[in-house]
């Protein structure tokens, strides 16, 4: 089983995200330049979080034209689970791979706290790791991730079981007071139509280690490793 | 010459930030004031010399990566 | 400004903040009439900012050695051991006037400059601090800075990616017109990968990295050390602007370049830019330095010597590099899309020469640049004695005192603040903002350094020389609370104009404390910076002497917590409790006034108190800890309780002096066992009361005052966001 | 009537971002692309019905909130 982060200019959560997988996986990712026309031959892409490119003009919009992004769409599009956290999920919208945009927080203010997300799918390779509905307890830090789409894109969405997390009180209530950037219909995170690429803005490899405060995020990289196992045994 | 670059968020898009600054001039006791926009303004100097070339190859970098046309419009002026 | 301008006239001499006795020293040096470009490096190298003339005399004195310090004060950042073969290198400076006048800019590209101080050594940041003083909420402008600064820290610190986990907030009248934004960087390196800044090898080739010089800040070190009148609002000064995108390419250039073994020698470009840098280089390492001005990568066109040498353009580094290394260093620089470009050369002429369009436009003998620079011996007069506190009078009842307290603009809590940095990232914040210290994990490894940043600037005004000491104990006291051993401190000395005696005075009374605390604690002052001239129309700032601590901890994961953790756990108080309420909060909030000495520091009981506390900690006695300081031990138990969401019963002797005085050298800790607890503090030498216990929703003072914990949050956390938002 | 607000950098003062933009531009191939700049791009409705003191009005607005005029200039027209 292998997985490749992808780090840009700018990207600075890439060494934890490679911590976490590397936990899960028991061997730690390959760290690819966005420089490379190819990507090594996967079983998982994860584009990670940060500023590529500084955030400047719009983000995600830069690190969208790499040359790597090239290829990894096209192994999205061949079915390899690509996993975008925080600044990767609006690369992935940048690209075309998941659909909307994170605009800038409502509240204008960059925001770095612990939020609560339910888990509104758990049948994805991403979140096989827990229950349906189960409230999970994990940080964000972004400046721009509030969630927006066209009407009929959203319907599309909710009607696909495409939302894969939404931001909620600690009881698991989606309420605007547990919303902590003004998305839309409190979401956190999106998948793709095949269900192979999650875009999520809060960072589960932040709390993936009980000496860093909690380990909801394990769960995540724990599924996901079992997934890929399976799918590689048979 | 010069291509100017306006993008702005389309209709039914909602703009945080004009919304916070509307609320602020309010605060600060301008009356009277409505439908604050907030938009980007490019301005860059380009090689090319023929104004429709120019506007042509604005265009693309336009739709390929100045304005992200899920929300935004754009619209671009050549000064010779 | 024009090209050389052959012509020096005693005004221009003057706007380059020289006195006529100190240009009479540049023509003795010279041996000649300099000219502008000339002028203009004597004038950034001998500005107060540079050159530390009316403060050196004086910062000789802190004590500055300890086994475990690699490099103390002197190059970029201090340096100490932290065992394994690596180092914490650390550092806090000042951008205080340019955060004034362009809040969101200044405070971010101070930012920037600490954590280039930090990595031009070779370190990898892994924490950001932030000391913060603000002035009176009821002023105008006050919302506006404090929106602008905390939004600059955080567009910098974020972006680049090392998380801000930490520091400090006040609010005071004296700061209107001179807010102070201090900002501290922690990196980590392996000791035998320390970078310094002294140039060597004749020859060799000296080399550009980073952004391109603009007309950046021009003077903005002269600016640093002059006095704010009215009219600097509509001077507007060249600002700076950061670019933390390219900072963090910087980094990880520098970083890779660092692994190999090319850099002979590397400074940052800091507060006047090529002019201290290389200056720097060649005095350090006794040699001169040759550069040419064409060679410069530049933004703007016709840029001339004088400019270039003294702008202030973020992000860039000097280096000079091994013979043979030049193609090797470029790839690296190009690979991360940063400028490179080889400028000049290394020399055996101990002189600084710039060339342009192949003639000498500056010629300057470094030695004496450097060594003979100004330095004072300023008047000063000590601050008079504080009088005996004057009663304070007051209708409220215990429990509303505590309420308006922790509502107060220097206890409300920073949430609204520190939630706008990422304090997260780079995956090893054991503890978060909120604690009495910062632990971060050192990477791949189990042990953790603690942070802190502390000043109580009302007890300094009362009197300096305790002011001094608590700052320094009460920094000593933070990473004690977290079951940390403190290491070493970094310091920012910030302080109105040193012309005046009474300042001057505040400055060396300051220094006096420190020096004794730090000697009392073992606890070494390894970088600084100094900011002077922090006036506006005469009346001065509270003297601050901001101190950043650093200690370190065998495992991160055990450090200690202030939240009451179990319901029934024991409640004790350690250390003396006198009712001291002279300068305390009790005094200003509810009293209304500020008058009184500050409380006394016994450095004998605070090293007693804090070993014993720290002791106990590391052998799993204790359940929660949390210091005692503003606001006295009732805030110090509500802060506990509303970090652990549990209430408390107390019950301890009734008085409002004894409730909120501020008695130095004391802590409160939980133990599940406060027999063993007591018996051993005997042993110690340490006094201890039991005053309580934790559990519960409520917080219960002698019987009848309680607040629930929910009321208590409520008053806490609603001032600062209410404030934010012009409620 | 309608005011269009431009905010832009001053000259001088670094643009992280349009430099930040020339450099991708390039890396998608477009050439001769020089001097980007970035700026804002405000447009509101305001209640006031005289040309003049519709100017005046965000004249104030940007002198007091919209633009930070210690690096930025800004440029008002007014539509009627
Ligand atoms: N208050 C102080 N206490 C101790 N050392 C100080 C103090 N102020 C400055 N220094 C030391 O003097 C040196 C020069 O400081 P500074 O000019 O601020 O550094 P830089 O050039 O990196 O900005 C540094 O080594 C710094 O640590
Ligand atoms: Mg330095």
């Amino acid at each position: 089983m292998s997985a490749a982060v992808i780090v840009f200019p700018g990207s600075n959560c890439d060494r934890d995200i490679q911590v976490a997988l590397a936990a899960s996986l028991g061997s730690a990712p390959e760290m690819v330049w966005h420089g490379e026309a190819t990507l090594p031959d996967v079983d998982l892409i994860v584009v990670p979080g940060g500023f590529s490119y500084g955030d400047y003009l719009r983000s995600g919009a830069m690190a969208a034209h790499s040359p790597v992004m090239r290829e990894v769409v096209r192994r999205a599009n061949d079915g390899v689970p690509v996993l975008g956290i925080c600044n990767g999920f609006q690369i992935l919208t940048e690209t075309g791979l998941l659909p909307g945009v994170l605009m800038r927080n409502a509240g204008l203010r960059f925001v770095c706290r612990d939020i609560h997300l339910r888990v509104e799918d758990n049948a994805t390779i991403f979140t096989r790791g827990y229950n349906k509905h189960q409230v999970i307890r994990i940080p964000i830090a972004h400046n721009e991730g509030n969630y927006f789409t066209d009407p009929e894109t959203l319907a599309r969405l909710e009607g696909d079981g495409r939302v894969a997390f939404r931001y909620c009180d600690p009881s698991g209530a989606i309420s605007d007071a547990a919303n902590p950037n003004g998305s839309l219909a409190n979401i956190a995170g999106v998948l793709n139509a095949a269900g192979n690429v999650l875009g999520m803005m809060p960072h589960p490899e932040r709390l993936a280690e009980a000496a860093l405060g909690g380990t909801d995020g394990r769960a995540m990289f724990d599924g996901l490793a079992e997934a890929l196992a399976k799918a590689g045994a048979s | 010459m010069k291509a100017r670059i306006h993008i702005t968020l389309k209709n039914g898009v909602l703009d945080p930030q004009g919304k916070a600054i509307e609320h602020a001039l309010g605060g600060l006791g301008f009356a009277g004031v409505d439908s604050v926009r907030q938009g980007k303004f490019i301005e860059m100097d380009l090689a090319e010399t023929d104004p429709g070339k120019a506007r042509d190859a604005a265009d693309a970098m336009c739709q390929r990566l100045l304005a992200n046309t899920v929300i935004e419009d754009y619209r671009i002026d050549i000064d010779e | 400004m024009s090209k050389i301008t052959p012509e020096i006239t005693p005004e221009i001499v003057a706007e380059h903040g020289l006195t006529p006795k100190e240009y009479d020293l540049v023509l003795s040096i010279m041996g000649r009439e300099p000219n502008m470009t000339e002028l203009g490096i004597f004038s950034v190298m001998w500005s107060e900012h540079c050159s530390y003339k009316s403060s050196k005399r004086w910062l000789k004195t802190l004590p500055t050695t300890a086994d475990w310090v690699i490099c103390g004060p002197g190059e970029n950042a201090g340096v100490i051991d932290i065992g394994d073969g690596q180092a914490a290198i650390f550092k806090m400076e000042s951008h205080n006037h340019p955060s004034f006048i362009e809040p969101y800019q200044g405070a971010a590209t101070g930012v920037g400059g600490i954590l280039r101080d930090v990595f031009t050594m070779g370190a990898r940041p892994i924490a950001n601090m932030n000391a913060l003083r603000f002035g009176h909420p009821d002023d105008p402008h006050t919302r506006h800075l404090v929106s602008g600064v905390v939004a600059g820290i955080g567009g910098y610190g974020n972006c680049i990616g090392v998380p801000t986990v930490g520091g400090e907030t006040n609010f005071d009248p004296s700061y209107n017109g001179n807010i102070l934004v201090n900002a501290m960087t922690v990196g980590i390196a392996d000791q035998d990968k320390i970078f310094y800044s002294a140039a060597a090898g004749i020859g060799n080739a000296v080399v550009y990295v980073g952004s391109k010089t603009g007309r950046d800040g021009i003077h903005g070190a002269t600016m640093a050390s002059a006095e704010f009148d009215n009219d600097s609002q509509d001077k507007r000064p060249t600002v700076q602007v950061g670019d933390p995108f390219t900072e963090k390419l910087l980094l990880e250039a520098c970083l890779e370049l660092m692994a190999t073994d090319m850099i002979v020698a590397i400074q940052d470009m800091g507060a006047a830019g090529l002019t201290s840098s290389s200056v720097e280089m060649s005095s350090k390492g006794g040699v001169g330095i040759e550069l040419d001005i064409d060679a410069i990568p530049v933004r703007e066109d016709a840029m001339t010597a004088y400019e270039i040498m003294l702008s202030e353009s973020q992000e860039r580094m000097l280096m000079v590099i091994r013979p043979d290394s030049e193609d090797a260093a470029r790839a690296i620089f190009e690979k991360w899309e940063l400028d490179f470009a080889v400028i000049g050369r290394v020399t055996d002429t101990n002189r600084l020469v710039l060339t342009e369009g192949g003639s000498v436009v500056a010629d300057i003998p470094v030695p004496p640049l450097v060594e003979n620079a100004p330095e004072y011996d300023r008047p000063w007069i000590p601050t008079p004695p504080a009088g005996e506190p004057s009663p304070i009078e007051f209708d409220m009842t215990l429990v509303e005192i505590l309420k308006k307290l922790m509502a107060s603009p220097d206890l409300a809590s920073r949430r609204w603040i520190w939630e706008q940095y990422d304090h997260m990232v780079m995956g090893d914040t054991v503890q978060r903002p909120g604690g009495d210290a910062a632990v971060v994990r050192v990477h791949g490894s189990a042990k953790g350094l603690a942070i802190t940043t502390d000043c109580t600037p009302r007890y300094c005004v009362a009197d300096p020389v305790q002011g001094g000491r608590q700052a320094v104990a009460e920094a000593w006291r933070n990473l004690t609370a977290v079951g940390a051993t403190p290491l070493a401190i970094t310091d920012n000395m910030n302080f109105g104009n040193p012309e005046r005696p009474l300042i001057m005075g505040q400055f060396v009374g300051c220094i006096e404390g420190m020096a004794e605390a730090c000697l009392a604690l073992d606890f070494p002052v390894v970088s600084g910076n100094v900011s002077l001239y922090n006036e506006t129309n005469g009346s001065g700032i509270l003297p601050t002497p901001a101190i950043g601590g650093v200690g370190i901890i065998t495992d991160a994961a055990k450090s200690m917590t202030i939240g009451f953790k179990n319901d029934g756990d024991t409640i004790i108080l350690i250390g003396e409790t006198a009712g001291h309420t002279g300068a305390s909060l009790l005094r200003r909030e509810i009293g209304g006034k500020t008058d009184g000495a500050p409380p006394n520091v016994d450095l004998g009981a605070e090293r007693r108190n804090g070993d014993f506390v720290r002791g106990q900690i590391t052998q799993g006695a204790v359940t929660a800890c949390h210091d005692v300081s503003d606001g006295g031990l009732l805030v110090a138990v509500a802060e506990m309780a509303l970090a652990g969401d549990m209430g408390a019963e107390l019950s301890t002797p009734n008085t409002v002096e004894w409730l909120f005085g501020e008695d130095q050298g004391r802590y409160v800790v939980t133990v599940t066992d406060p027999d063993a607890l007591v018996a051993a503090a005997r042993n110690a030498g340490v006094n201890t009361m039991v005053i309580g216990k934790s559990g519960g929703k409520i917080l219960t003072v002698n019987g009848g005052n309680s607040i629930s914990v929910m009321e208590l949050r409520g008053a806490h956390e609603s001032w600062l966001p209410d404030f934010m938002a012009g409620k």
